[in-house]
């Protein structure tokens, strides 16, 4: 394999060296958070960008992923990796259970009954009572440990996310351009004609489904682990559209869109909140907001499938860029 | 500019607050009011001579934006931490002001913030919690004989942390909870709630929530002919419920702050003074009135600047500091902490009050 | 026999679109489906393929009867097909579309793909190796790279011959593959259909081109309305009357 | 009636058309003939304004169009059957062929209905079914449709592109004279077909694309007379 | 008991009829344009808050509605051409992307303009709730439903019986066939908006009354809208009634009979029944044929 294609790689480790340099808790924080988001938005992505299936429900396996570890750790008292694992498997399952009938549902009724599992997973965390500690959550968590190695900094969780990231990163690379990858595409691209290749659709979806939940599961464990206190609020309806948001911008049916969707949302984030401050004297959160939503719709107009499809400006010299505009009108 | 008010190293603080999102209610007059404070500081000299660099950052009402928001604070040099707004905002950061070991003063009422102390040493916080409250309600409740109630509460973490404390303390009371129901933040009709109080025989119903459902509840309460008690929680005390209520808030009783009922109150009050200063100043600014939330916020302000005084720009001492505070005159009350309270208020911080011809009037 | 169908049946509301149809297809030999518009030789491709559930009737291959089988079980009981409303991966390339179509000789199932690297797996190196020579062979391998929507009307149909044969079948059921061809690429494609032929793939063609059908099919099924009329060598149903008057029209002179 | 200058058409960087010209007289049947991506469709597309030209003009009764949208353009009276058929698959059989008037009527009158009486006597087939959901068709019954639609838009240039496509013979010949009808009214026709000898029957005068260019061009019967043409694209049984 | 019942069956009604009217113009922009507008419950909220705003202005409530119907109605179309328009072409997920920033963006705006207060409209009629069989009904629900009455009629007449409803259907099935046939998409698509910001605030100002109006209230109003057309089979204008009352009452009865805590989880389950055993919803919808 060419150098060339493997450049994100490299990317991704050079940026696991950065604990060498840099001393920034807050920029350790914001790491972890783009790592678990890109953990789960990256498998939404294999099951929307590939498999064709939207999920407006995805923040519900990432709440169950979280609750599982908060409730086997300060309840039952796992030990804290076992919790972990814990916490990826039983969203997989949960998403075995009911994808089975869920995606024989096409585009706007797949993402309407996701969107009603995630509403119900969120009602469930609110009115669980004594096992999830309804609407106040549950604090206390213990810090994620590994034998006696305790992740108990920002930088240990950093390095420890994104490795996780990096090896997830490594699998999907394989997954996408392998028969499995293709097999995907074609159901996106035509579930009849998919069928008749003998591609057993259903098994397929399923399949994409569950290792989508695992993902968004695995993310939820390691981000209860992270912030040691868990609540319903962060995985509301709201948080799934963030995720689908997240995965669009970034590019469907590419492989790094993922990841690029979730860096790019949560820096402009972070950097709204330092920026627009400095361009309106006295602004408060309005004009972030405002903002946000008028970048989002304009990446939408401007880069309708998604950024990862930037670097092809880079590419494609000038002239032939040009006639490449020279669409079907209309 | 900051600098030049006192010609010293400023002092950093920052403040994480629910600016916008679901508890933005909360977190603006919170910030109108510490913008107006760290002004009035700062042209008067500020901290011996040292001005305050205050730094606001919006959590959108979001627990991640808020560890994000605090590390950020922390990162840039803060002494302490304001805020966060709410429960759920506030317990998120615990973790990251424990570990960096950075005092934290969150305006948010759950008792679980600062419980147990011995796992929150460096987080205090200035709200009333709920069983200060619960308590003037249920003294009201066995002076006039009230034994069967009807609870209801909005379902979230503020509703809930109500329903606990009062479930604590009806125990052994010889009070009855007859009925118990919750209603969304949403929701814009309680009607089969309250049916349900009307035929579950209750002699005064309680409701734990804030505007705009708690004034919804209020006028469902009145079109259906529910005529006994309605009994709210410190969550409706602004003017706001009474006008939304549209009259149907006359006579609902509640427990609240004294800063609503600050020209009732007795002169001999030690607060009275500090509480029309406050509205002075609020108004003369925003005009507008100011409440309890802004009222959190003056209280923490202030409690951190007395403590900065003694104490100066060290974190360590500075916690130390706010553990001493006795007998400090704020808004929402008298502050006393210990090692052992790190809110420091008692029954005395709250009156109760009712609302006649959509007036607070106090009625003890 | 490879396929035998009897008293395959089924409706649309008021319509019978296939009545009590039985014709067999021995191995390695093609038959012609035709009749006049929407005589429904398309629902019977979509019964045997499994897209529609037939209300009565057996379909055997190869003895064993496949009646209720999903369409993807199917297709790996040996039967592919192409779609006459065209059904392309037309976000994938020319290539992957064909490779797509290979889907069944290949084994790696999801958690396989997931760890092992691609670059090394000697499977997918030869399904790519076979795809361009299958592309070769129907003369599309220049396009290899297009997506398949950038492909003009009459290559789209090509490629999805080309998809149907990839996962080797033993029958493929092609829904007119000559549309859109001019008579000079019907002649080759025909060529090519008869050549495969001799390869051992057995075929049922529908197509509205009488020169294909009569140079190309072993026997014929004429459907009307639902109901086969005639079944017989080209020769028989070229002087069938009722085809005549049906489908062909009396002046239609055949080459 | 119709006049191209010079036109190019890009599909991304692919060049579809190349520097073509032509010109069709009114009440002329004119046949487009040529291989798979030779071009025809695009050429169809960019007059119907489907596609947006690089270079070169469209003109139609004098008066410029290049470049217009396909709203704008059937309003001058030029209708396209697309090669995708393109008709609206969840509407009925019935509001589709009123459709193709959208632009004449805009309102359910009389006249209209006349009108789809008339095409559904061109195509008996369609006949009991204009209830049916378009889409239930077969693909042929779509196909006329399409064409029957086409037609509803009383077009001064009707622009087939390969109608025959999924037809029956029978109906491939009544299509033919049809078209044969249509051209006595005065209506002017392109015909892109693969079924040459059918077109050829019915062609005025024959293009001949290849590559995005015009490679012969002539009237029918010096076309079918020109051998080479005969081997590229009629094949075998000429 | 049965008194009791009434009453459930009254608030059912009055939370049916707010939810009717948004599921109403969802359906509405949906069937037209194709594009599941997630920013119409900020439409209905700015429309109430303008109102407010008028209100305050002493204009009497008639000319406040008209007039914060037609402003929204402009904003729905400025924002058409500034947006959508612009992305025309692009898939359908981009859309539905395009329209979540737009309701961010509004929301802010509507923050920054109206702040975080709860505002209150008046009621259309004077009085207080009218009393039938011990139970009390809010007048303003009567109001809302004339709305609904008045606009599905409307939309009746308009997609069953004009030549202009044909067209707008045909659009929204096939674009470059409608384009083909002299159908003007982007007249079509900027209509659908002007229309979905007029009765969007048309729906703010009859609900505000009940449920009052608060900058952010637009979310949860349009999921619960999206829900109640989804129950409806999301293209069918008489659906989204349906749903929409079906929800409300389902909302009433399950909070007053079983658990205020469970009642969205009733509705859920509902909707999930409703999607994986009649996809097409209540009243079904055509499906077509693709092969
Ligand atoms: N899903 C469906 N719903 C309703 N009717 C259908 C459906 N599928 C097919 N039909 C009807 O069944 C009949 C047979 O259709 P079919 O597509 O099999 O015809 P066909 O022989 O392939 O015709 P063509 O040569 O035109 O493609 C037609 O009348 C068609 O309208
Ligand atoms: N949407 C598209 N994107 C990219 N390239 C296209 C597209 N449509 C057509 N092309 C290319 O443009 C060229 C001309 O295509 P066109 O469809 O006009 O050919 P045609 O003569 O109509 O062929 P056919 O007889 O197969 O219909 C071909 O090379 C084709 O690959
Ligand atoms: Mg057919
Ligand atoms: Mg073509």
């Amino acid at each position: 394999m060419k150098l060339k294609n493997h450049r994100g790689f490299i990317l991704l480790l050079l940026l696991l060296i950065i604990p060498l340099v840099a001393e920034s808790n807050y920029l350790y924080s914001t790491l972890v958070i783009i790592g678990l988001y890109a953990i789960i938005v990256q498998g939404l992505g294999i099951l929307m960008g590939y498999a064709g299936q939207v999920s407006f429900g995805h923040a519900a396996f990432f709440g169950l992923g979280g609750y599982t570890a908060a409730i086997l750790t300060t309840r039952f008292h796992w030990p804290t990796l076992l919790a972990l694992f814990a916490s990826a498997i039983l969203p997989g399952i949960i998403a075995g259970l009911i994808g089975r009938q869920t995606l024989k549902l096409r585009e706007l009724y797949l993402a309407l009954a996701t969107l009603s599992f995630g509403i119900l997973v969120h009602i469930f965390f609110n009115e669980g009572g004594e096992l999830t500690g309804g609407p106040s959550g549950m604090s206390g968590i213990p810090n994620l440990s590994i034998g006696s190695f305790e992740f108990d900094s920002d930088q240990k969780f950093y390095m420890l996310v994104w490795l996780v990231l990096l090896m997830l990163l490594i699998g999907i690379y394989n997954l996408v351009h392998s028969r499995t990858g293709r097999a995907l595409c074609s159901i996106r691209e035509s579930e009849y004609a998919a069928e008749n290749a003998g591609i057993d659709c259903a098994r397929l979806k399923l399949q994409a489904f569950v290792f989508s939940a695992l993902l968004a599961g695995l993310a939820g464990g390691l981000y209860a682990f992270y912030v040691t206190f868990i609540s319903p609020s962060p995985f509301s309806f709201h948080t799934s559209v963030q995720f689908v948001l997240m995965v669009v911008i970034g590019g469907l049916g590419t492989f790094w869109g993922p990841v690029i969707g979730a860096v790019v949302v949560v820096a402009l984030n972070e950097l709204l909140r330092e920026i627009v401050p400095l361009l309106i004297p006295g602004a408060g959160g309005e004009y972030q907001i405002i903002i946000y939503g008028v970048i989002l719709v304009g990446l939408m107009i401007f880069q309708p499938k998604g950024l990862s499809g930037i670097g092809q400006y880079f590419r494609i010299p000038l002239k032939k860029q040009l006639k490449t505009d020279v669409k079907i009108r209309g | 500019d900051v600098k030049s008010a006192g010609g010293n190293e400023p002092y950093k603080i920052g403040a994480v607050l629910d600016i916008s999102g679901n508890s933005s209610s909360l977190g603006v007059p919170e910030r109108d009011t510490l913008l107006m404070m760290v002004e009035k500081l700062n042209a008067n000299g500020g901290v011996k001579g040292h001005p305050i660099d205050l730094t606001i950052m919006d959590n959108k009402s979001d627990e991640t934006e808020s560890v994000l928001a605090v590390k950020t604070l922390i990162e840039k040099g803060a002494l302490a931490i304001l805020g966060a707004s709410s429960s759920g905002t506030s317990m998120a950061m615990i973790k990251t002001v424990q570990s960096e070991k950075v005092p934290m003063i969150s305006l948010a009422a759950a008792s679980s913030i600062v419980e147990p102390t011995s796992e929150r040493q460096w987080v205090y916080k200035t709200a009333q919690s709920d069983i200060v409250m619960i308590n003037k309600i249920i003294s009201y409740l066995k002076k006039n004989n009230l034994n069967k109630i009807a609870f209801l509460y909005m379902n979230n973490s503020y509703g809930d942390n109500g329903k606990k404390a009062i479930s604590a303390a009806v125990k052994d009371s010889g009070i009855d909870i007859v009925a118990e129901e919750k209603f969304d933040a949403n929701d814009k009709d309680m009607t089969p709630q309250l049916t349900k109080v009307k035929a579950s025989g209750a002699q005064a119903a309680i409701v734990w929530a804030i505007p705009p459902s708690a004034s919804i509840l209020t006028k469902n309460f009145k079109d259906i002919g529910l005529s006994i008690p309605l009994i709210h929680s410190h969550g409706v005390g602004n003017q706001k419920f009474i006008e939304l209520a549209q009259g149907a808030a006359d006579g609902v009783i509640l427990p609240i702050g004294k800063l609503s009922v600050a020209q009732q109150i007795s002169d001999n009050d030690s607060q009275k003074k500090v509480l029309e200063s406050y509205i002075a100043d609020y108004s003369k600014k925003y005009n507008a009135e100011p409440n309890s939330f802004g009222g959190y916020a003056w209280d923490a302000f202030n409690l951190l600047v007395n403590a900065l005084e003694k104490a100066g720009p060290d974190r360590v001492a500075i916690r130390d500091e706010l553990e001493k505070t006795q007998g400090f005159v704020g808004i929402s009350g008298v502050f006393n902490m210990t090692p052992q309270d790190h809110n420091g208020l008692k029954e005395d911080s709250a009156v109760l009050v009712q609302v006649d011809q959509g007036k607070w009037k106090l009625i003890e | 026999m490879l396929l035998e169908l009897s008293g395959v049946t089924k409706h649309f509301g008021g319509i019978a679109a296939v009545k009590d149809i039985g014709f067999s297809v021995a191995e390695g030999s093609i038959v012609a489906l035709i009749g006049p518009n929407g005589a429904g030789k398309t629902t019977l491709f979509n019964i045997i393929t499994g897209t529609l559930p037939p209300e009565k009737g057996s379909i055997v291959i190869k003895g064993r009867d496949i009646v209720g089988l999903k369409p993807f079980e199917i297709a790996s009981a040996g039967i592919t097909r192409t779609f006459q409303n065209l059904q392309l991966f037309s976000n994938m390339t020319v290539l992957e579309n064909v490779m797509a179509g290979a889907h069944l000789r290949s084994k790696k199932g999801f958690i396989r793909s997931f760890f092992t690297f691609p670059g090394n797996c000697r499977e997918e190196r030869k399904i790519r190796e076979e795809s361009l020579t299958l592309l070769e062979d129907i003369g599309l391998v220049e396009t290899a790279g297009l997506f398949a929507s950038e492909l003009p009307f009459g290559k789209q149909r090509l490629l999805e011959i080309a998809r149907a044969l990839a996962s080797h079948p033993a029958l493929v059921l092609l829904d007119e593959p000559a549309a859109g061809l001019n008579p000079a690429e019907t002649e080759i494609l025909t060529g090519y259909l008869k050549e495969l032929k001799t390869k051992g793939t057995a075929m049922i063609l529908i197509e509205h081109d009488m020169q294909t059908v009569m140079e190309a099919a072993d026997r014929i099924v004429v459907l009307n309305f639902g109901q086969m009329i005639a079944e017989g060598t080209p020769a028989e149903i070229q002087a069938n009357t009722e085809v005549i008057k049906a489908y062909l029209g009396e002046d239609e002179k055949i080459a | 009636m119709l006049k191209i200058k010079n036109l190019g058409v890009y599909h991304g960087y692919v060049q579809a058309i190349r520097e073509l010209s032509l010109e069709v007289k009114e009440g002329e049947l004119l046949a487009v003939l040529g291989a798979n991506g030779a071009g025809k469709s695009t050429l169809l597309g960019t007059v119907a304004g489907l596609y947006k030209p690089t270079a070169g003009e469209v003109i139609f009764k004098g008066k410029p169009i290049t470049g217009q949208k396909p709203e704008k353009v059937v309003r001058q009276g030029i209708s396209l059957v697309p090669e995708k058929r393109e008709i609206f698959s969840a509407l009925s059989v019935l509001d589709n062929l009123m459709l193709g008037a959208f632009h004449r009527y805009r309102k359910n009158k009389p006249a209209l209905m006349n009108d789809i009486q008339e095409i559904l006597e061109l195509f008996p087939a369609l006949k009991g079914r204009e209830s049916d959901q378009a889409g239930s068709l077969s693909g042929g019954l779509q196909q006329m449709l399409a064409i029957g639609r086409g037609l509803m838009s009383r077009p001064a240039l009707l622009m087939l592109d390969e109608p025959s496509i999924g037809l029956a013979p029978l109906v491939v010949r009544e299509i033919m004279s049809i078209l044969v009808k249509l051209k006595k009214t005065g209506v002017t026709i392109i015909l892109v077909e693969q079924n040459t000898k059918s077109a050829l029957k019915v062609a005025d005068s024959v293009l001949v694309m290849e590559r995005g260019g015009i490679t012969h061009s002539g009237n029918s019967v010096d076309i079918i007379a020109d051998s080479s043409i005969q081997e590229a694209y009629l094949g075998r049984a000429h | 008991m049965g008194e009791q019942l009434l009453q459930l069956l009254f608030t059912g009604l009055t939370l049916g009829s707010i939810y009717s009217i948004i599921a109403l113009t969802l359906v509405t922009t949906f069937n037209v344009t194709g594009i599941l507008n997630l920013a119409q419950g900020e439409f209905v909220v700015i429309g109430a808050l303008l109102a407010v705003s008028l209100q305050g202005t002493g204009m009497p409530i008639i000319a406040v509605f008209i007039v914060s119907v037609i402003l929204v109605a402009i904003l729905g179309g400025l924002l058409e051409r500034l947006t959508i328009y612009r992305a025309r072409g692009a898939s359908n997920l981009s859309m539905l992307i395009i329209t979540i920033g737009l309701s961010i963006s509004l929301r802010g705006l509507a923050l920054l303009i109206w702040g975080t207060e709860t505002y209150s409209l008046p009621a259309f009629s004077e009085g207080g709730s009218i009393i039938v069989g011990g139970a009390a009904l809010n007048p303003q629900s009567i109001w809302i439903f004339a709305l609904v009455a008045v606009t599905l009629t409307g939309l009746y007449g308009f997609f069953g019986h004009t030549f202009w409803g044909k067209a707008v259907k045909a659009s929204v099935y096939n674009q470059t066939g409608a384009r083909l046939q002299g159908i003007n998409l982007n007249t079509i698509s900027f209509l659908a908006f002007v229309a979905a910001g007029g009765l969007g605030a048309a729906a703010g100002v009859s609900i505000g009354p009940i449920t009052m109006v608060t900058y952010d209230m637009g979310f949860m109003l349009g999921v619960k809208g999206f829900v109640a057309a989804a129950i409806g089979g999301l293209s069918n204008v008489g659906g989204a009634v349906i749903g929409g009352i079906l929800l409300g009452i389902l909302e009433s009865f399950s909070s007053g009979l079983i658990s205020s805590g469970l009642k969205d989880a009733i509705s859920m389950i509902i909707l999930l029944g409703v999607l994986l055993f009649r996809p097409e919803g209540i009243i079904g919808a055509i499906r077509e044929r693709k092969i």
